[in-house]
């Protein structure tokens, strides 16, 4: 469904990804690992049209998105949950949530779909009236994942959805990803986390200063030395 | 009773402050860009009224939503040309562009209408109201009441309307709202239009109360410029209860200053709110 | 062999509601090499911001040789003898090289020999052939090496590096290690952070872990390698798990 | 190395300047012109210093302009000091103003610093036009006639005033020059745009913020003595004004080229006697006309070239020297618009 080639690119004259190709089959959950700083947000950026230099193909259900501009890509069905949230502070949780559907195929649809992002997040149904400014991390994670969910994507990239959250809280959203996924939504994560995220996943890549060095089954890289040694260097 | 009617005067004057306001703020709190043009946009917006009431005999009050229009897409534009071209410079290079705007409209007026000072003749102009032993002028209750119109439906379409959530979503995060799938150049350009077309709506409806000449942005300036610190840069609803905060302190300070000192006390006001709580007073209350 | 010259004593940075530093104390011993780790957001940035007197604490104190300095503006740390590099690089863009380094130079001399130590400094760190680019013209990777000429040449005694490491290649990684070690030499105390992890395993003394602005190990490489409780803060685990308390 | 044909054209303007007066005519309007050129030019230079140089764009420099006019004339009519003390304690005064104002607006930046220097200058504008007993109000100050009194800075022909304003311009520009290549342009270039990299390496952004801003006011201050002394009578709007003060001499620099020694004078040069020639020339014309064609000028530049003319320096040096004009064509289309 996503189809990655001979990416690279970066910002000013610096770049940050290297030569990268990865693909996503429609429905499933792939990984992307890798210490801080090896590329892993840059190639999120990349694929929904922020990054400001790219070269290289990348297709989406036949697609060639780097025609595109950042704007119009949310509607082809790719969503993207950025890292540290980005939730609408000074909205309500509604607000922000209908602010998702901004671009979703059909907006007549938007109550319905709320629905179904308050099913995912029982939570948010009780705060809807609240303003995201003010709600904890866990939650804001839930009102971008559930911002995200509005546009009715056949794909999420999900940026470091566990970042700075409490280990309760890195919880549900690991079950809420489950439940997304169950929706027949493919997922592209990338996550600090190694061992939340390989269990999520069913596929995974290991990014080492912008350039791919691994590849695999989740349970293969679970036991791969290689991965310890891009995070810890030992 | 004299103070009575001088704090009523003031909320009625307030009230179109606020919505003139409304406009810059709404700018700034979407671009971030201080609109050094807006009351020139304002005395754009003046002279479509009178026009509209010396050829086609319409009512200011009736042309207010035409002055809207014309001056929405000449800041529309303005936005689309010009401003958004710089949005990503140093401040100073936003700042000066404004203020060439400001010159270019101001002294474009001058050049296309000449210095006279033109009014309007409307029926009310000098009527008004008992109110036990208040007096309420009818142009100014009519402009009050237009603008408590407007601004009641700005907030219904910021709140309501697609458009409305944009704009909104591009000035509070403008990476998240590009995620969102929002072109954030074309909301730029209509929150800017929008803008100076509120700003020109409040100009519309003062004018059968004020006379209108290519300097008659200049007085409000700073006036806008001290109602939107007042109530936080940026801050729609700070701008209103701005307004109507520097429509009572003008009125009071007419009481109690010669005419003159009327303007130094919202100066000082204006810098001391800067200096002391630059994110406005009103924001967080 | 206690000899510290810069103490942290329970620290606490507050962002709203959030902990940014949580009661944070370590000790620097001079002509040490210390480097702080942890995963993302876990407050090394607002640590070394402290430090510098950029970002305020909420309590607690900061000790360099025996002076309080957290109470003190930036400026008057640098003169005290403590200055960092900016994590992404945060140099002068309307000057050149020569121009960002003498700047530094001129907290404790006037211009012109401010403009020959930077140029002393440049050609030590073997920089002479950029002296004179525009800040522009410059990659990442030198960037970072620039950071280090400009802090060096406010004569620190306690050097913060932030991140310089990032992007660059294997060998100029040895390189910075080198100099690095060559300053402790001439008598420099230097805290890194890092996220890389090899060139820190390598480079550092000491190493301070931090998690959520609380510090949950403190030891040589070695031990910081083999302590589960930092595995777990870098490659997380199942959440269920109690977090380690390591003492 | 760059600075070479920018020195050698200072050079030649000077000299230029210095034999002006043998070619025009003494009572004529162009040594008018020009003496007035060279005091707009010396008062955006002064702005230059902290407009250009530390990046903090201020919209009131009419307050300190308006301040040495002010201040000179009252200690000459009320106490007969003459203007060329008077001067020197406007020049205090306004320091001292720039003092003033930087305690409240230091930490604002760009367009929260613009705004209150803008309301501070409109401050001083209403109260000189409010205080008549002292200032003479809105009818303004006439500077009694004396005759020959180059000890009251009053001469019959234009010629020593023109002297007079070149000195000051030579002044300004010097003490901007000593700036700008001393250890305090170090500083000012540091904390413009990175002012937490520039304190941690020791710059205390506060003091070297205030300094700028107190010298640039006293020397806008000296211009405005000379300027009143030159044209004899001035009222608060006009010395205080938002548009032909603080604005025009913000625009000369950033249409000659912001920070920059030459900027101001280039921009002076070019645009006031542009001013002077749409005037005479539409003056037939409805008013207006030339100061609408100054908002066209300043918008254009801005979006075609916002370093300023001097920018095209190094695209004219080029076209000298017969190399291939490699200019893009951006380029091109700005030496069309400008020159």
């Amino acid at each position: 469904m996503l189809d990655v080639q001979g990416l690279s690119g970066g910002y000013g004259g610096i770049d940050v990804l290297h030569d990268v190709s990865i693909s996503v089959e429609a429905g499933e959950t792939v990984t992307i690992l890798g210490a801080n700083t090896a590329g892993k947000s840059s190639l999120m950026r990349a694929i929904s049209g922020l990054l400001p230099r790219v070269s290289g193909r990348i297709t989406f259900i036949g697609a060639d998105l780097s025609a595109q501009a950042a704007h119009d890509i949310p509607g082809l069905g790719i969503a993207h949950v950025p890292e540290g949230r980005h939730v609408f502070k000074e909205m309500s949780v509604e607000q922000n949530l209908m602010c998702g559907a901004y671009c979703a195929r059909d907006r007549g649809d938007a109550r319905a779909r709320l629905d179904v992002v308050f099913d995912l997040f029982p939570r948010l149904m009780e705060r809807r009236k609240q303003a995201a400014g003010s709600m904890s991390g866990g939650e804001q994670q839930m009102v971008a994942i559930g911002r995200a969910m509005m546009s009715d994507p056949s794909l999420i990239l999900m940026d470091e959805p566990s970042l700075g959250l409490a280990p309760i809280v890195v919880d549900s959203v690991h079950e809420a990803m489950g439940r997304i996924n169950a929706l027949g939504v493919a997922i592209l994560l990338v996550e600090q986390n190694a061992v939340m995220a390989l269990s999520v996943a069913r596929r995974g890549y290991v990014l080492e200063s912008g350039r791919l060095v691994l590849s695999g089954d989740a349970a293969a890289l679970r036991d791969d030395p290689g991965v310890k040694r891009a995070y810890l260097g030992v | 009773m004299a103070y009575l009617q001088a704090i009523l005067d003031g909320i009625l004057l307030g009230g179109v402050y606020g919505v003139i306001s409304t406009g810059l703020s709404l700018v700034f709190g979407v671009l971030g860009v201080v609109n050094f043009a807006q009351a020139e946009f304002l005395m754009v917006g003046m002279y479509v009224a009178y026009f509209a009431w010396a050829y086609l005999g319409l009512d200011p009050l009736i042309a207010a939503p035409l002055a809207f229009g014309v001056v929405f897409v000449l800041g529309f534009y303005s936005q689309k040309l010009l401003v958004g071209r710089v949005m990503s410079a140093p401040p100073a290079a936003q700042i000066f562009l404004t203020v060439g705007l400001m010159i270019t409209l101001e002294n474009g007026a001058l050049v296309l209408f000449g210095s006279d000072f033109r009014s309007v003749n409307v029926p009310y102009q000098i009527q008004g109201f008992r109110l036990g032993e208040l007096f309420v002028s009818a142009p100014y209750l009519y402009a009050f009441l237009w603008a408590v119109v407007i601004t009641g439906a700005l907030w219904l379409f910021m709140a309501r309307s697609w458009t409305g959530r944009a704009i909104r979503a591009v000035a509070q995060d403008p990476m998240a709202a590009t995620l969102a799938g929002i072109n954030t150049a074309r909301t730029y350009n209509i929150a800017f239009g929008l803008g100076v077309g509120l700003t020109a709506f409040g100009g519309a409806v003062i004018l059968p109360y004020i006379t209108v000449s290519p300097t008659a942005g200049v007085q409000f300036a700073v006036l806008m410029f001290t109602v939107v610190v007042l109530g936080g840069l940026g801050s729609t609803t700070g701008a209103l209860v701005g307004g109507i905060v520097v429509g009572i302190i003008q009125s009071l300070s007419g009481l109690l200053f010669p005419i003159q000192l009327q303007n130094l006390v919202l100066f000082i006001i204006f810098i001391l709110v800067l200096a002391l709580r630059p994110q406005g007073l009103l924001k967080g209350v | 062999m206690s000899d510290p010259i810069l103490s942290l004593n329970k620290a606490t940075v507050t962002f709203g509601g959030v902990r940014a530093l949580d009661d944070l104390s370590f000790d620097v011993n001079r002509q040490e090499i210390v480097g702080v780790i942890g995963p993302n957001g876990a407050g090394k940035t607002t640590l070394f911001n402290s430090l510098v007197g950029l970002q305020k604490l909420r309590s607690g104190t900061i000790t360099l040789d025996g002076v309080v300095v957290s109470d003190r503006k930036p400026h008057q740390i640098a003169a005290l003898g403590m200055t960092k590099t900016f994590q992404n690089t945060s140099l002068f863009p309307d000057m050149d090289v020569l121009g960002n380094v003498t700047t530094a130079g001129l907290l404790h001399h006037p211009l012109a020999e401010a403009r020959d130590k930077a140029a002393d400094i440049l050609d030590r760190m073997r920089l002479t052939p950029i002296a004179r680019a525009g800040i522009d013209a410059l990659t990442f990777p030198q960037r970072a090496l620039i950071e280090m000429a400009r802090a060096m040449a406010t004569n620190p005694r306690v050097l913060l590096l932030d991140e310089v490491m990032a992007a660059l290649t294997p060998s100029e990684m040895d390189e910075v290690m080198e100099t690095a070690r060559q300053l402790r030499a001439d008598g420099l105390t230097i805290l890194v952070v890092e996220h890389h992890m090899r060139a820190i395993m390598s480079l550092c003394d000491r190493i301070v872990v931090v998690s959520f602005g609380r510090k949950i190990a403190e030891g040589t490489p070695d031990q910081i390698a083999a302590d589960p409780a930092v595995i777990e803060a870098y490659l997380g685990s199942s959440a269920k798990e109690k977090e380690v308390q390591h003492a | 190395m760059r600075l070479k044909p920018t020195g050698i054209l200072l050079l030649v303007l000077f000299v230029v300047a210095v034999l002006l007066p043998l070619g025009l005519d003494p009572r004529g309007n162009w040594l008018r012109v020009m003496g007035t050129v060279m005091i707009f030019a010396a008062a955006a230079q002064a702005w230059n210093i902290m407009g250009g140089l530390a990046n903090q764009v201020s919209l009131g420099h009419a307050a300190f302009f308006g301040i040495g006019a002010y201040v000179s004339t009252l200690l000459y009519i009320n106490f007969g000091i003459s203007p060329w003390i008077g001067m020197l304690i406007g020049a205090l005064v306004a320091a001292g103003a720039g003092a003033l104002i930087c305690l409240p607006t230091l930490r604002l930046t760009g367009h929260y610093f613009a705004l209150a220097t803008l309301a501070f200058a409109e401050v001083c504008r209403v109260i000189a036009n409010s205080w008549s007993s002292v200032t003479g109000g809105p009818v303004g100050l006439t500077i009694p006639f004396a005759g020959d009194a180059p000890m009251l800075f009053q001469f019959r022909s234009t010629v020593p005033y023109y002297y007079i304003i070149l000195a000051l311009l030579v002044v300004v520009s010097l003490v901007f020059w000593r700036i700008q290549v001393g250890a305090f342009g170090y500083r000012l270039r540091a904390l413009r745009e990175t002012p937490e990299a520039a304190s941690v390496v020791g710059v205390n952004v506060f003091r070297t913020k205030m300094i700028a801003t107190m010298i640039s006011a006293a020397l806008t201050a000296l211009c405005g003595t000379v300027f009143v002394q030159f044209t004899f009578f001035f009222d608060p709007d006009s010395v205080f004004s938002l548009t032909t003060i603080s604005i025009r001499l913000a625009m000369i620099a950033i249409v000659g080229g912001l920070g920059t020694l030459i900027g101001p004078i280039i921009g002076a040069l070019f645009l006031l006697p542009l001013e002077e020639v749409a005037i005479t020339l539409l003056s037939s014309q409805a008013s207006g006309v030339a100061q609408l064609a100054f908002g066209v000028v300043l918008i254009a530049a801005i979006l075609i070239e916002p370093r300023g003319l001097v920018a095209l320096g190094p695209w004219i040096m080029r076209r000298l020297k017969g190399g291939q004009p490699s200019a893009p064509s951006d380029m091109t289309a700005k030496g069309e618009t400008n020159v």
